[in-house]
């Protein structure tokens, strides 16, 4: 069928080198594949969101993909106003005919950087520095929390949140400043679930010759030798496979839910942080992708209760 | 020779200086624009199509120009009595919080002509309510209201943000904000008035509140130029000495005139709340506290130039999304670029070009 | 042998706005003289000094210093030409030492250490010389005005000033205090510097000026040596026509106390006693007269009787209740009326039209309101009826306050106060700043109004004032009333009062 | 981990986060001095630390950086004087047009320059100030009670830090022991006795606040190429404000001001370190407790709890000689 495809980011700018631009990458694989172009847009506060998703719908974008739950309300209430265009959100899930819902187990994933980060760690201490206050961001530390734990019984494991608005996206020196009291408190791998604030948890822990984790695209190479591994989150698949199913008329509406078995989440493992994983943490990790796919692991699922197992 | 206390007729002072001003700071946007890389004449034509091309830009204008008059109002309401209120952002952030509770209560029972007025009151009272403190410190305790309505809205930006983020935020949901209102709770949007000029308004969010605006543009003139309460103020803003002279309360002015400033920002929270979204979000005000410091400055602190900057702004606001649409290089802050340049040149540089007026007008008028 | 003048000034020309405050000025000051200057108030005398001592700069016109023309662009250059002016508003800053003001702009170097040692020696110097002394290490707001005046001197001459120009210097002094200075002003003219004294005490002029040049309404009318005239044909030249020198007047008939003053104890902002345990009545149908230098504590009591500032202790009686509300509002209800000393920042908001200015305080009067609204138009017919019955110019209600002439001004707070008929009036400097027709304009209302039985309590700086309105007189030293005259008591007795010296 | 070195890295963080408000604080001490009110500080800070983290992006040298920000602060500064000296415009209008004007553009031109939705692209090492290590942290680390305090917060600190803490004692010394300090006080008291002393009002006011241009410039840059590694859209974050606040605190002396201001880095890292901990008897306070606590304080304070702060008395009145 024909396809006009638009995406609309998240808050964080298109080259966030995390969330944003593994959607941007999905959507110029697409283009590269197909020839056919898209058209983006950056809103930079949060209420241009519902905007632009609704100029791209009035005109004639089909389909629409808005990565972050920030445009839930956005996609809700624009769906509903244009029943033939097709909608796609990512990280949220809004119940409409024309909408499809890609959520993440970040839990799964998670879970795999927790056990490199559980081994990885001389201290017995890791930490995790999220982004906003949501449940999504307490989903990622429930699931790094259990990873560490299988790999370390006794670890502790430090977290804390940058703030709670949008804002806390954004915000490298808080990031940094945190990261600095985790180190501090004895924390020597850190988990940085927190978009563009993040930045300043990878730069923090290299200044501090620690080990960090990056998320949802592959970090690793941000400073090589101190990032130990990224939760990459296929933000990127969910993208370009809303074009491509809308182009082969297989687009369906509903709730895709990604992760490890769907190659949807896992942990980034390239040239940048070989040197960082021994053959132990390699076979680990191995082992527990393949229980959780087996289903002879259950990572919890902090959404599902609001709770985390200690 | 000094030509500052050369008397100008009012085309001039009320017209010609301000548009001369404005003209000064467009150029200095375009050059940003040309800076960009961007053509400044394109970005002007898609600022004037985006915001006035049809019935729903057009709507969509008036939906911001909406929530600046009342932040407008607020801040000249203040600047009347002499006081400098950078709060009404803040102030508005509660007054959302006020609304919202009402129609969040009576949404299942009533319809939205028995909430409105309610919720009027409620949002005007929690506005209030934010401009009290910094109120009360000033007239009592002498500390400067700039910065403490400054501080203020961080306080209440804190405020808000834990209310949403741990009590008012529907269960299981990632966004902090409330539920969606029902019909009860929503305010109903003006799509006769567009009819009227036979246009849509198609989705723009353009709502009953634009005529409680209106109303209250006069109900302030009225306040400031026709009642006791305003001569007193306005003596107070102008002359504190002579306010004391005239037994004129200071304490009780200063309360007064800026709970009245919180009160009119705070029903700005009407607009986006209950006209828009339907709902309370984080941050749903997103600046238009402070658009109002520049309306306010343009509109020389009088209601009818208020209406006239408010629309400015709006333009501007909806002008400004459509060109970063169009114009993916050019970002909507550009809007806060032009905003700053406005208040520079509308505000602190205003009589920058008065002397040279002067003295063309005064050749002119001899020959 | 016949020496450049010290000053020579063609065709100086100034206008602030529409105010022509300078018209074409010629004037020749000799070298060694005394050389006085008089003039009504808003004449130009300071505009002129100003402009010799670069504050502000001539629309044309050229200044002639020892005979050769300078370009005064800033007062840099008139020091550098060795003009020193001591300004009518004192020039200090107030939380400085008196050493801090004198260096200030003569510091000798970029670090201060370097200077302040040859500072305090020159000062010295110019103390044992001049008779100068004061407390180099002081602050500036711990002095009082008469040792602020002389910091003011002593800056001058420290930056080696030839022509010292003195703006009104003795309105802040006692007679004894001003004559201190005519005393140190004789010897600098001795040792050939040049003096221009700036004042409108035609005594003054007489006692110690050798030349005395008259301005009036921005021009330079006549110059004559002073040997040569009498105080009679100056107050013609200021004022351009004869004048009357006293008031006509009948005798008082005083009947019960309006206002009594029990014990009254004032601060003012910073915390400093102003009015300390005074005690007075006035009563109905008599002036009561308050002389004293300025600063001695008169502002703060009007301010305190009229319910500006609420005083530390003591009590302030209205027709026998009690005034414990510091409330203007609520005095004028009681029938207190008062016309502050202070037009400017305080009788007036000289921003609102004139109409809006003629209710100032009395707003919430039933006649000009309706509920919570102001009924412009009857505020307005009697701004109009005002106007004409106290012949207030030009006579337009809606014209900004700010655009009419001081006396003017002075007539729309004079008719609001007056008007509303009260019983107990209190006056502030009734007439600075007004021309000689309105001074004696304001002067009939004040007595009509005391024999119509109303209290009225006066307060001016200008003795003269003072013993022509007055019944009684009392004299304010240091925040103490010291002593009470009748108007006949001579100016010798009432100015040694004022210093403090006698009793 | 024991309460010491709790404490270490606390007060390290103090440091940390303290550094730019002395630089703003202090700006704004020269400013406010000469009687111009500064509430641009904000704006300045962050149109520094945007031209800073340029600069230094293309041309790897944190000192060009620096240099950039310098630059970027003065000439804010002098818009703002051009507004309030020159024109006698309203000071603080001016400061908040400032502030707007460089919220909008930093982020206008950082997204059209590197499309990272505003922020400018990380910083290679070269291109930041880097913590130096003072000679023997490491041996000391072992010493009881003062190793930990020289090696983690006297130690390890940026050259800017340091720079900052001798800023205080300099400007002191400028202000009260220097002929333009003393200028400088005098003109933001009565500027008339300035003026007819024969010195230009103006020029010295101009250069008054360019001296809060060139302090504000090391602060923007602090936060961009020291404290972090690259301009990130709004990144003063009210620390502005902060400063300003804490000069009033400080009754606008120096030596005040930098305790003022280790208040308030205090503060912000107590916020930050006691995020999600228990407090006794209380149980967790809710973080934007926390974050609104230097506000709070901010209006405590300034509700006269330090005694009556008497401005400079000329502040924010412009200087007019003619009517
Ligand atoms: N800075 C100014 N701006 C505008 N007008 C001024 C200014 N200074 C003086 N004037 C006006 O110029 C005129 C002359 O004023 P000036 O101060 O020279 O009078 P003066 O003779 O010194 O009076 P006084 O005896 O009261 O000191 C007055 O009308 C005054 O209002
Ligand atoms: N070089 C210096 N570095 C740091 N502190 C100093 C220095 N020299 C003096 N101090 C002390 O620091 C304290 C505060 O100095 P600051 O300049 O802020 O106030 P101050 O000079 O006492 O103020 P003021 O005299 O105007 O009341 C003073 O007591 C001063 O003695
Ligand atoms: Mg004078
Ligand atoms: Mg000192």
């Amino acid at each position: 069928a024909d396809v006009k495809p638009a995406l609309v980011y998240g808050t964080g700018g298109k080259f966030d080198k995390s969330f944003n631009e593994a959607a941007y990458n999905g959507a110029e694989k697409f283009k590269a594949e197909t020839g056919i172009a898209y058209r983006d847009f950056e809103p930079t506060g949060d209420t241009q969101g519902e905007q632009a998703i609704r100029n791209f719908a009035s005109r004639g974008f089909n389909p629409v993909v808005a990565v972050s739950f920030a445009w839930t309300s956005a996609i809700e209430k624009v769906a509903a106003e244009f029943p033939d265009t097709k909608f796609i959100i990512v990280d949220s899930v809004v119940d409409k005919p024309n909408v499809r819902s890609v959520v993440y187990k970040e839990e799964e994933g998670s879970y795999l950087v927790g056990v490199l980060a559980g081994m990885a760690s001389k201290t017995g201490k890791v930490g995790f520095v999220g982004g906003m206050d949501i449940p999504l961001i307490r989903k990622f530390e429930c699931g790094y929390e259990q990873g560490a734990r299988a790999a370390k019984a006794n670890v502790e494991v430090f977290q804390n949140m940058t703030g709670t608005t949008g804002a806390a996206w954004n915000d490298p020196v808080r990031g940094g400043e945190l990261t600095k009291n985790q180190i501090d408190q004895g924390a020597d791998v850190i988990y940085a679930a927190a978009g563009a604030t993040g930045l300043g948890v990878l730069q923090t822990a290299a200044d501090n010759k620690k080990l960090s984790i990056g998320v949802d695209s592959n970090q690793n190479h941000l400073h090589p030798g101190s990032v130990l591994t990224s939760m990459v989150k296929r933000v990127d698949l969910a993208v370009y496979n809303a074009y491509t199913d809308t182009k082969n008329d297989k687009f369906t509406s509903g709730v895709q839910a990604l992760g490890v078995k769907e190659d949807g989440v896992g942990a980034a493992i390239d040239d940048n942080n070989k040197s960082l994983i021994t053959p132990e943490m390699q076979a680990a990790v191995d082992k527990a992708k393949a229980d959780i796919i087996a289903g002879t692991i259950k990572v919890h699922d902090y959404t599902s209760d609001n709770a985390c197992p200690k | 020779m000094s030509t500052a206390s050369v008397p100008l007729p009012n085309w001039i002072n009320y017209g010609l200086i301000p548009l001369l001003n404005l003209v000064v700071a467009f150029l200095i946007s375009g050059f940003v624009v040309w800076l960009i890389g961007e053509s400044p004449l394109d970005a002007l034509s898609l600022l004037i199509e985006g915001s006035l091309g049809n019935g729903e830009f057009i709507g969509l204008t008036l939906f911001y120009a909406t929530s600046f008059i009342f932040t407008g109002l607020s801040v000249a309401v203040a600047i009347h009595a002499g006081l400098f209120n950078i709060g009404s952002e803040g102030q508005a952030y509660v007054g959302g919080l006020g609304c919202a509770l009402i129609a969040l209560s009576l949404d299942k029972y009533v319809p939205w002509y028995v909430t409105m007025p309610v919720a009027v009151v409620g949002a005007a009272l929690f506005g209030a309510i934010a401009a009290f403190i910094p109120a009360w410190l000033q007239a009592k305790r002498g500390s400067h209201i700039v910065i403490t309505t400054i501080m203020f809205n961080y306080i209440i930006a804190s405020l808000m943000n834990y209310l949403l983020v741990h009590v008012l935020i529907v269960p299981g949901k990632m966004a902090p904000e409330t539920r969606t209102f029902l019909e009860g709770g929503q305010l109903p949007k003006l799509t006769w008035l567009m009819e009227i000029f036979g246009t849509k308004l198609g989705a723009a969010p353009l709502n009953v509140s634009f005529i409680i605006a209106l109303v209250m543009c006069y109900v302030v003139w009225l306040l400031i130029w026709r009642t006791k309460l305003g001569f007193e103020m306005r003596t107070l803003g102008v002359s504190p000495t002579a306010a004391s002279y005239a037994g004129i309360p200071y304490v009780r002015i200063v309360m007064i005139a800026m709970m009245l400033s919180g009160a009119l920002a705070g029903m700005m929270a009407l607009n986006p709340v209950m006209g828009a979204s339907a709902r309370l979000q984080v941050g749903f005000v997103s600046g238009a506290g402070f658009v109002g410091i520049a309306v306010s400055l343009m509109g020389r602190n009088h209601p009818l130039g208020i209406i006239f900057a408010a629309i400015l702004f709006g333009i501007l606001y909806q002008g400004g999304d459509w060109i970063s649409f169009e114009m993916p290089n050019i970002t909507r802050e550009m809007i806060l670029v032009i905003q700053g340049l406005v208040i520079l040149f509308a505000g602190a540089l205003e009589y920058m070009f008065r002397p040279a007026i002067v003295r063309l007008y005064q050749q002119f008028k001899r020959a | 042998m016949t020496d450049k003048p010290a000053i020579e000034l063609v065709g100086i020309d100034k206008k602030f706005g529409a105010v022509h405050a300078n018209k074409d000025i010629n004037l020749t000051v000799a070298k060694g003289t005394i050389h006085g200057i008089i003039g009504e108030n808003g004449a130009g005398k300071s505009t002129l000094m100003s402009i010799i001592y670069g504050f502000y700069h001539a629309d044309s016109g050229e200044i002639r210093v020892n005979g050769s023309p300078v370009a005064i662009r800033d007062s840099q250059a008139a020091i550098a030409a060795g003009i020193g002016m001591v300004h009518q508003h004192f020039m200090l800053v107030d939380n400085f030492t008196v050493l801090e003001n004198i260096m200030l702009g003569a510091e000798g170097g970029m670090l201060l250490a370097r200077g302040v040692a040859s500072a305090r020696a020159e000062l010295k110097r110019l103390e044992t010389e001049y008779g100068l002394e004061v407390d180099p290490d002081t602050l500036i707001e711990e002095l009082p005005v008469g040792l602020q005046q002389r910091v003011e001197i002593l800056k001058a001459m420290y930056r080696g000033a030839e022509i010292l120009i003195l703006d009104e210097p003795t309105g802040v002094l006692t007679p004894a205090e001003a004559d201190h200075l005519f005393r140190i002003l004789k010897v600098l003219r001795d040792q050939g510097k040049t003096i221009i004294l700036i004042t409108h005490k035609l005594r003054e002029i007489m006692a110690i000026t050798d030349t005395v040049s008259v301005m009036r309404r921005g021009e330079m009318v006549a110059t004559r040596k002073t040997a040569e005239t009498t105080v009679e044909e100056l107050a013609e030249l200021m004022v351009g026509r004869r004048v009357l020198l006293r008031v006509q007047k009948g005798e008082a008939n005083p009947g019960a106390a309006v206002l009594s003053v029990r014990n009254l104890t004032v601060k003012d902002n910073r915390g400093v006693t102003m009015v300390d345990n005074v005690s007075f009545d006035v009563r109905a149908g008599e002036i009561v007269g308050i002389a004293g230098v300025a600063g001695n504590g008169q502002s703060e009591l009007l301010e305190a009787i009229a319910g500006i500032r609420k005083p530390v202790s003591g009590e302030i009686l209205l027709d026998g209740q009690t005034i414990d509300k510091a409330d203007p509002a609520w005095l004028r209800e009681l029938g207190l009326a008062h016309i502050p000393e202070d037009r400017h920042h305080m009788g007036l908001v000289l921003k609102f039209e004139e109409y809006e200015n003629s209710v100032l305080g009395y707003h919430r009067r039933p006649g000009y309101s309706r509920g919570p609204l102001l009924d412009l138009e009857a505020i307005r017919k009697d701004a109009m009826e005002k106007i004409e019955k106290y012949d207030i110019r030009p006579p337009n209600p809606r014209l900004k306050t700010a655009n009419f002439s001081g006396g003017n001004q002075q007539k729309i707070v004079v008719a609001r106060e007056i008007e509303r008929d009260p019983k107990m009036l209190i006056i502030g400097q009734p007439t600075r700043g007004v021309d000689i027709g309105a001074i004696e304009f304001i002067h009939r209302r004040i007595i009509e109004m005391r024999d119509a039985g109303k209290a009225i309590l006066l307060v001016s700086v200008e003795l003269d004032e003072i013993r022509a309105l007055s019944d009684r007189i009392l004299v304010m030293f240091a925040g103490h009333v010291v002593g009470e005259k009748t108007p006949d008591a001579g100016e010798q007795t009432l100015g040694l009062m004022m210093a403090g010296i006698a009793a | 981990m024991d309460y010491y070195e709790i404490f270490i890295s606390i007060l390290a963080s103090t440091i940390r986060l303290s550094i730019p408000l002395i630089f703003t604080a202090l700006a704004g001490l020269f400013s406010e001095r000469a009687g111009i009110f500064d509430i641009g500080l904000e704006g300045k800070m962050l149109g520094s630390a945007f031209a800073a983290a340029c600069i230094a992006y293309l041309t790897d040298s944190a000192w060009l950086g620096l240099g950039a920000g310098i630059v970027c602060s003065v000439a804010l500064s002098l818009v703002h004087g051009f507004a309030s000296i020159t024109n006698r415009g309203n000071q603080i209008v001016s400061g908040v047009a400032i502030n707007f004007f460089i919220a909008g553009i930093t982020i206008v031109l950082g997204q059209a320059w590197f499309g990272q939705g505003g922020r400018t692209p990380q910083l290679s090492p070269e291109a930041r100030f880097a913590p130096i290590i003072l000679p023997g942290a490491d041996a000391a680390h072992d010493i009881p009670i003062i190793g930990p305090i020289y090696a983690n917060v006297i130690s390890g600190n940026n050259i800017l830090t340091y720079l900052a803490f001798l800023a205080v004692p300099f400007s002191w010394w400028v202000l009260y022991r220097t002929r333009f300090g003393l200028r400088m006080r005098a003109v933001g008291e009565n500027p008339g006795a300035v003026d007819t002393a024969g010195i230009s009002v103006a020029w010295l006011r101009y250069r008054a606040v360019m001296c809060a241009g060139i302090l504000c410039g090391f602060s923007g840059t602090y936060l961009a190429i020291a404290q972090s590694a690259a301009f990130i859209k709004d990144m003063s974050a009210g620390k502005g404000y902060i400063a300003l606040a804490a000069l009033v605190f400080a009754k606008w002396k120096p030596v005040p001001v930098m305790f003022a201001c280790l208040l308030f880095g205090f503060l912000d890292a107590l916020a930050n370190f006691m995020q999600g901990k228990q407090v006794p008897l209380i149980g967790e306070v809710p973080v934007q407790v926390f974050q609104a606590l230097p506000y709070i304080l901010t209006c405590v304070l300034l509700a006269g709890f330090i005694g009556v702060a008497i401005p400079p008395k000329a502040g924010g009145v412009p200087y007019t000689k003619e009517r």
